[in-house]
């Protein structure tokens, strides 16, 4: 474990700038050299020709929503894992393998319980939620019928 | 001079813009961005007297379970919104009146 | 640890004599000024190269592609159309700036730079050789992981801003995609911090040799599926063919990137290309034992034991020597990544769910498994080593 | 010197990001600038010489809580006919003058007692002390997680298993 100082860290800042500083640059440059005559027409959104009809912000299927919830919890294990892992060679050239092995495989059992969970749930299958009607505001029947 | 208060004090700065979200918004989404605001303020709170006042690393422990806290929170309070915009059609706070569905 | 090319630097007389000439020329301490200037000198020529890289990719995906094709390729502008790149770019800056009417402006401008920026903090902990890395930090590959998943949120942002069917199926798609495949590569990458103990490239890569046998790739089976499971898990998150779903230019006209015109749509694409390089980079760090050298080409051991020559000069070399090593390796990899996108055709939106979630998923966790086992029983030695013991 | 600058820029995004998701009128913009607040808190904790927390910060996050809450504004708010109320094209519901008034009241008591509080703890904490040096965190963690902290490490995983079924149950898709 050595000392170091934050100077590290400079090339990350120096690189997000350039980052900022490259785009709003093209763009400005750009701006100068490239022709600028809107019309109406070529400000509509591209749909093969046709006239656009209403927005494109509306409602997605809840599939996406259940992708990104496994992925964060699965992200967040990744995150705990990562410190013990970086540790587990030294444990065991120490001896102690064992023990953070055990407390390592206890770690992943859990989580891979989840993915079984959502596995044997279907909650893994994207294509079903082709067959019928699933989601959306309007789906809710059941609760009219009680 | 970069000293324990001015960390404090933004800490306290973000604190109070995730209040304010909580008790001006009335969107549920908004409320839970303003949860995390408030959590990253306790969380950077943690870090900044680890570092100022003892320097063992239980405060980065917390910080970090404050993080995956966080995570599973908006997780579950996300999942809670969709499924009550899917009965109510809303995400208005003063909508949410019934526990039962 | 935490190496940096300024502390690779400071071991010349050279570099010393420089800050203490600015120092007496400035009349105060320049050594962090001289650190600044090294840094931003390094990260405008590591950017430079990396955009040239990234220019020079779209040349080399179009005429690979029209060899596998049987076809010509660009070859017009410049010998074998090589200038191509250039003659793109001057096309993208002198287009007209379009944006819809119906846009939201402040996330259609955000969506770009977050890619962008993206990328670019990436290369900050690239490892290009022992001694050019720009820095080499604690947190290596956890970092690097972290802010490459801004590519996803900008990739969404694009899609969502335009206010397009198309670039919202296609901006839905990509961030999906990517947050998905980020998991195996995840795990993937964490069998093998389990065998290289750190986070940090310098301990992953030193922890491997210049010959083949004391790769990664080749350390036990496991690692060998390991690096399968990333190569493809890489694939999908910088949306290369066969898992181009986002753009998929038969369905979604042009997916995210459908509305966005001239540099901007510019820097989506250079964005695109260096992703792939990077990932390619991390690739041959982790897995093909980075910049390593055989025989300790690399550290100059043996030019010092055989020559006879200085050891500032013989590291000076070895450090060269390493960046061609690998340089290779990652356009090798590059190679085969453009080799997959013209020879395997695209999946269906489910099939990519399913070999994510229920394939690759599943194998790196049992890799993880694994290699965790394996350090334990055999205290980390390569299988090459317990078969031939030596 | 890098201290100072990486602390002001830090802390400037962490401030600003963090108002304007008090101010911004657009759901989507207010995640993005959340973005932004939450790569400052990063940048704090590189300051702070907590390097793996920077990183875990910006993994979860950016990679994780942004998109999810990104996907949820996509999910709940984008419908045509109910734009006008629910946030995607014109203002989110903000509530009125009276809530503003009442939060802005409750911030102004907060804000006062804090202030005192912090100047307090300023005074009596010891400025003139030597700050340790900048070391790798990773190691350290790592070895509390699976020494003294395991517990906690173990009850982490069950928690989150907890989240992920209670979370995948709540927002299931229903059959009609």
């Amino acid at each position: 474990m050595s000392s170091h100082s934050l100077d590290v860290y400079m090339p990350i800042v120096i690189l997000m700038s350039f980052g900022v500083v490259m785009l709003f640059g093209a763009l400005l440059v750009g701006k100068l050299i490239r022709p600028n005559n809107p019309n109406q027409l070529k400000q509509t959104e591209y749909e093969c020709g046709e006239e656009p009809v209403g927005v494109a912000w509306s409602n997605f299927n809840v599939r996406f929503y259940l992708v990104a919830l496994i992925f964060i919890i699965f992200d967040v294990e990744g995150a705990l894992m990562f410190p013990v892992a970086a540790v587990f060679k030294k444990f065991n050239e120490i001896g102690e393998g064992g023990i953070v092995l055990i407390t390592f495989l206890l770690f992943i059992s859990v989580l891979l319980e989840g993915l079984v969970y959502c596995w044997k749930k279907g909650d893994l299958d994207w294509i079903r939620s082709f067959q019928g009607p699933v989601t959306g505001p309007s789906t809710d029947n059941d609760k009219d019928a009680k | 001079m970069i000293s324990l208060t001015s960390y404090l004090f933004i800490s306290l700065l973000l604190f109070l813009c995730g209040l304010t979200v909580m008790i001006a918004r009335k969107n549920i989404i908004a409320m839970l961005l303003g949860t995390e605001l408030i959590l990253n303020s306790a969380a950077l709170n943690f870090a900044a007297y680890t570092r100022f006042v003892n320097n063992n690393l239980d405060g980065h422990i917390v910080s970090l379970f404050i993080i995956i806290i966080a995570a599973a929170e908006a997780a579950v309070g996300l999942a809670i919104v969709i499924r009550f915009f899917q009965i109510k059609e809303s995400i208005h706070i003063d909508d949410a009146t019934q526990l039962q569905s | 640890m935490n190496d940096s090319i300024v502390s690779y630097l400071s071991q010349f007389p050279a570099y010393k004599s420089f800050v203490s000439a600015m120092s007496s020329a400035m009349g105060f301490d320049a050594a962090g000024i001289a650190t600044l200037l090294v840094f931003f000198v390094a990260c405008f020529v590591v950017v430079n190269v990396l955009a040239l890289v990234g220019g020079l990719g779209t040349y080399a995906e179009r005429k690979i592609s029209a060899d596998i094709q049987m076809r010509q390729g660009p070859n017009r502008v410049g010998p074998y159309g090589i200038l191509q790149f250039l003659a793109d770019g001057v096309k993208m800056i002198s287009k007209e700036d379009l944006m819809p009417r119906n846009a939201d402006k402040f996330l259609y401008t955000v969506a770009p730079l977050l890619c962008l920026v993206g990328v670019l903090a990436t290369l900050a902990v690239l490892p290009f050789s022992s001694g050019f890395t720009l820095t080499d930090l604690n947190i290596g590959v956890f970092y690097l992981l972290g802010v490459s998943s801004l590519v996803g949120v900008g990739i969404f942002l694009g899609g969502y801003s335009s206010n397009s069917k198309w670039s919202m199926l296609g901006g839905m798609r990509g961030a999906s995609q990517i947050i998905s495949y980020e998991v195996p590569v995840t795990l993937s990458i964490l069998a093998i911090v389990v065998l290289g103990g750190g986070l940090s490239f310098g301990t992953l890569v030193g922890a491997q040799g210049g010959l083949p046998h004391e790769w990664f790739v080749l350390h036990n089976p496991f690692t060998f599926v390991a690096f399968i499971v990333f190569f493809i898990g890489a694939l999908a998150e910088s949306n290369r063919a066969p898992f181009d779903l986002p753009e998929a230019e038969s369905e979604l006209v042009s997916g995210y990137h459908t509305e966005y015109t001239g540099m901007r749509f510019g820097f989506f694409a250079l964005a695109e290309y260096i992703e792939v390089f990077v990932l390619c980079g991390v690739a041959a760090a982790l897995f093909l034992g980075g910049y390593k050298v055989p025989f300790n080409l690399g550290t100059g051991e043996f030019l010092v034991n055989t020559l006879n020559v200085g050891p500032l000069l013989a590291s000076k070399v070895g450090n060269f020597l390493q960046l061609g090593s690998f340089v290779t390796k990652t356009l090798l990899l590059y190679y085969v990544v453009i080799w997959c996108r013209w020879t395997f055709p695209r999946l269906r939106v489910d099939h990519l769910m399913v070999i994510c979630w229920k394939y690759l998923t599943p194998i790196a966790l049992v890799n993880l498994v694994g290699c965790a086992v394996w350090m334990w029983a055999f205290n980390g030695q390569s299988l090459f080593k317990i078969v031939f013991g030596h | 010197m890098f201290n100072e600058v990486l602390f002001l820029l830090s802390g400037l995004l962490t401030v600003f990001g963090a108002l304007a998701v008090v101010f911004t009128k657009n759901l989507m913009h207010a995640c993005v600038y959340l973005l932004a607040s939450l790569f400052g808190v990063a940048g704090l904790y590189l300051t702070l010489g907590a390097d793996f927390l920077a990183a875990a910060q910006i993994v979860v996050y950016a990679g994780g809580v942004v998109v999810l809450m990104l996907f949820a504004v996509m999910l709940t708010g984008g419908t045509v006919k109910d734009a006008g109320r629910y946030a995607m094209l014109k203002v989110p519901s903000m509530g009125n003058a009276k809530t503003f008034s009442i939060a802005a009241l409750g911030v102004l008591v907060a804000l006062s007692m804090t202030t005192k509080i912090i100047l307090g703890i300023g005074r009596s904490y010891d400025a003139s002390k030597e700050l340790p040096a900048f070391t790798s965190t990773v190691e350290s963690i790592g070895t509390l997680l699976v020494t003294d902290h395991v517990l906690a490490f173990e009850i982490s995983s069950v928690l989150l298993l907890g989240a992920l079924v209670g979370a995948v149950v709540i927002s299931r898709p229903r059959k009609s």
